[in-house]
């Protein structure tokens, strides 16, 4: 077992062995270096064979067609090409869009950039568990709603929303829905049609592939066209310009089907883990678990721990490759701002941390793990002014 | 965030850590912050002969807040009772490398320092003489 | 030698087996993964010292520092960040905007797109070598001028601007300047200090580095800030949000890294093999150079041809991977618009063939497409209804 | 641009080139496009008995262009001279696997075999009977 354990998956995951072979290939061979928009002469087309080959990759895992994908760098990027090429491209049907309180900084600072362009945004506010009902969006969706985007599984706490439910609401009123499933794709089973998705943000570097590179799914039966971000090229039909990187998009297909193809195996053995691991840090003094206990994704388990300083908890976890609340803004030492909207106190939203299990996790680093945890709290408590604190921290 | 060697030892094994009634009798007690504001200080000493016998702490708070405790309460042993006033949050920072931007965490320290002499000064007065002899 | 040869290197560069070394140890560490901004734990910082270290290789190679460089998805983003970043944060000094009519797409349809922000944009014409002149900039400088954007080399015709005489034009006159160096960083020198530049963008894979990497330089002293192109995470100063792909930034340093060691002598080698191409076919009838004799990168060759239909030339080359004005625009069939402002007829702008040479290409392999292109043009002068067309072409 | 094994072959080894002076005497000509335009035809013919004994081209245009003048001239060789404006353009986008974008350039052909023909019939009425026998 290597130290540190890295139980920080959500974050981004190892690379698997088997994509980065598959990227070597590409980096090192002649076949393919060319440019893939270059039609003209055998190495670009041969480029482009292998990127059209991954587009049908990733469109099979979400149960879409290989022209409906455009590639980005990465879920960032992918959402604001949702919200912002989508919203402008709308912007004379309507100016108001829906999310949650509870979605990445990504959909998130977009929403506060759209504001400033006029356009008017609400911002849902789960319930304690972190949950959006399909109600509430629908009960937020105004006659000038363009756009509703909700994520599939939270990043922090790993709360799966009913995105099926939300996709309904929104398809009967004609709203396009765009969902964040940077988290989901490969961990939860996705269906753009079944679902009712007009728009959905994945990136590689979540699911063993590399990072800098994603996609965006665009219903292209539901919406002809979005604004593009970036002018340039007329790579990706003209909405996404630049030289596409061929290796990075290998990876990302192979990512994909490898995850398409391990999915129920993968899931079933991480969410074990992660029940062990909780199972060996639930009677722990003052911990708490964050979000829904059932509704959520195999690999988050994210707690908070009263009574405990949470620069101090991750300093205390050192051995272990953690995100904790205390360092999630650590530029503003503000504490997550996900945990605030489910009701945490400051203090437990400080005092968080998010284990992310992975593909390569083993049963003995998570045994590992929960008793570095149990460790470091006794450690912190044992020094507490005041005992009471662990309860009411 | 980054950590000095000195930090990580204090933080990993805290010297002079007290309880609530490790000093009883002769005991002297200061207490600043709370969870909320992030750092909570307990300082707590035995005075003998305008001397600090022993000084204990307790704290809820980050690495540089208990390295802070610890290296506070080891250099005040043995001192006279009015170095508690004389706290320097300056020779700390050299000492331990605490960044900038905790020093709103050492001001919590001097004041759990200070309202321990306070103690000290009022216990003084009432008991006159008991645990000083200024 | 093989088939067919590369002489592409304008539209892409192979990568230099170094720099695959230095991306095949990231993708395949354990030190690698971690993502480079987290500094709660090691793995993340491991990653974070390689991200650093890549940042001070690029901006050694242009004279600037480490912390003025921004990582981008490649040229096209950091022309789009530079110019909409740029101009929306500067709005309320001025709405004008200088440019050549023969920057490359990402420059020239940003400036549309700003157009219809509001913003004007004058179109240097180039004179018929492809040169704008220092004192047609200063000329078209307004007082609501904001921002000048002229590329070094030109992609093309390989042609050089006086990007120093130009930068001293704007910097008297106190706008800010930005230049595309994609073709031309490593190639030629550069030095944002001495030659005045306030934002240049650059890529790593016309540089025998990775696709999908690229950085955009911001002179921090003359420009606190510009405004982003997406939204989210905090990384880059919050200038460029979205998880940074360690592997591609490691790529992109030692790439620039290798550069810099072997300007002098790659120039050296790779314009003498340009002028024995240009021996080689120079004589063939109807050919014409492209872009000013000497004022021009090592590695591009670009020619027209009388008398030749530009599809038929191309096919009849189809043993060298090369880029012809036939192809530059085919999805619209439009012959290169960079060839058009030189003056060129529609037919000779059609009839272009750009030879790029590399680091790679070898001396045999210059000799092979000399004769293939010989050939080739024989081949069709001898199907022309008049063979008057190959002079008047 | 996607090019079919029969242009390939007719590209490389056109068949049918023809010259200004090729076929003379006994013959005819239609020219039809222009560089500017793109594609620029010129095609010859010679005509024995109201037959086309041989036909010929010269062309400036793309592949497939090239492509449809082989097959076209290649398939008229022998017919008789009305064939010249039984061009169809359908069957040649099959035969040869020419994409729906070219089908501009093949209209230029059948302005060059039209016009072909039509110099056949000036030329028929002018010399009455000379060429032809119908
Ligand atoms: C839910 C969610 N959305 C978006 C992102 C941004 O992804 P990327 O780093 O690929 O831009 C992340 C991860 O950082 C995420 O967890
Ligand atoms: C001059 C110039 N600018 C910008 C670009 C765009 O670069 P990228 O493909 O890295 O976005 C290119 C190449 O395509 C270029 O030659």
């Amino acid at each position: 077992m290597e130290l540190p354990v890295y139980l920080d998956n959500a974050s981004t995951t190892p690379l698997d062995p088997r994509v980065a072979d598959a990227m070597v290939r590409c980096l090192r061979s002649r076949d393919g270096f060319g440019n893939p928009s270059t039609d003209t002469h055998e190495l670009g087309r041969k480029a482009q064979a292998q990127v059209e080959a991954a587009r049908d990759q990733v469109a099979a895992l979400i149960n879409a067609t290989g022209g409906e994908i455009i590639w980005t760098s990465g879920a960032t990027e992918s959402d604001n090409l949702a919200l912002i090429g989508a919203a402008s491209y709308r912007r004379v049907r309507g100016r108001h869009l829906v999310t949650s309180a509870t979605e990445h900084k990504a959909v998130l600072s977009t929403c506060r950039h759209l504001e400033q362009q006029g356009f008017r945004v609400t911002y849902l506010e789960p319930d304690r568990n972190g949950l959006i009902a399909p109600k509430a969006v629908k009960a937020a969706i105004a006659s000038d709603t363009i756009l509703v985007s909700i994520m599939h599984a939270n990043n922090e706490i790993g709360v799966v929303q009913d995105v099926a439910g939300i996709g309904a609401v929104c398809r009967e009123a004609d709203v396009l829905f765009h969902v964040d499933a940077a988290q989901s794709a490969g961990r939860l089973p996705l269906d753009v049609q079944r679902q009712c998705i007009d728009l959905l943000s994945v990136t590689a570097h979540k699911l063993y592939g590399p990072k800098g590179i994603g996609a965006l799914f665009l219903n292209r039966q539901r919406l002809r066209r979005i604004e593009p971000l970036m002018h340039g090229g007329a790579q990706e039909r003209g909405l996404r310009p630049g030289t596409l990187p061929t290796h990075q998009i290998v990876g990302m297909g192979e990512a994909f089907e490898l995850a398409a193809r391990a999915m129920d195996q993968d899931t079933a053995r991480i969410a074990s883990l992660r029940d062990r691991l909780w199972d060996g840090i639930r009677t722990v003094p003052g911990v708490t678990l964050n979000g829904h206990p059932q509704r959520r994704l195999c690999s988050i388990l994210c707690v908070s721990v009263g009574g405990v300083e949470g620069e101090s908890l991750i300093f205390g976890l050192r051995d272990l490759a953690v995100t904790s609340g205390a360092a999630c803004n650590s530029a503003t030492d503000e504490p997550s701002y996900v945990l605030r909207s489910l009701g945490r106190s400051d203090q437990l939203a400080h005092s968080s941390i998010r284990f992310s299990l992975g593909r390569f996790t083993t049963s003995e680093e998570v045994d590992f793990a929960a008793a570095s945890f149990r460790q470091a709290v006794d450690h912190l408590h044992g020094m507490l002014p005041d005992r009471h604190a662990i309860a009411t921290g | 965030m980054e950590y000095s060697p000195e930090v990580e030892r204090y933080f990993r094994e805290p010297v002079n850590l007290g309880s609530a009634e490790s000093l009883a009798p002769h005991q002297i007690q200061g207490e600043a912050g709370s969870v909320e504001r992030g750092t909570w200080i307990i300082i707590q000493a035995r005075v003998e002969a305008g001397q600090l016998e022993a000084v204990r702490f307790l704290a809820y708070g980050c690495p540089h807040t208990i390295a802070a405790c610890c290296r506070t309460t080891e250099k005040l042993a043995g001192a006279p009772v009015g170095e508690l006033l004389n706290f320097a949050p300056d020779w700390l920072t050299d000492e331990l490398t605490i960044p900038v931007e905790k020093a709103g965490k050492l001001l919590i320290l001097q004041d759990a320092l200070r309202e321990c002499f306070d103690g000290w000064q009022t216990g003084a007065r009432e008991h006159n003489g008991n645990y000083v002899d200024r």
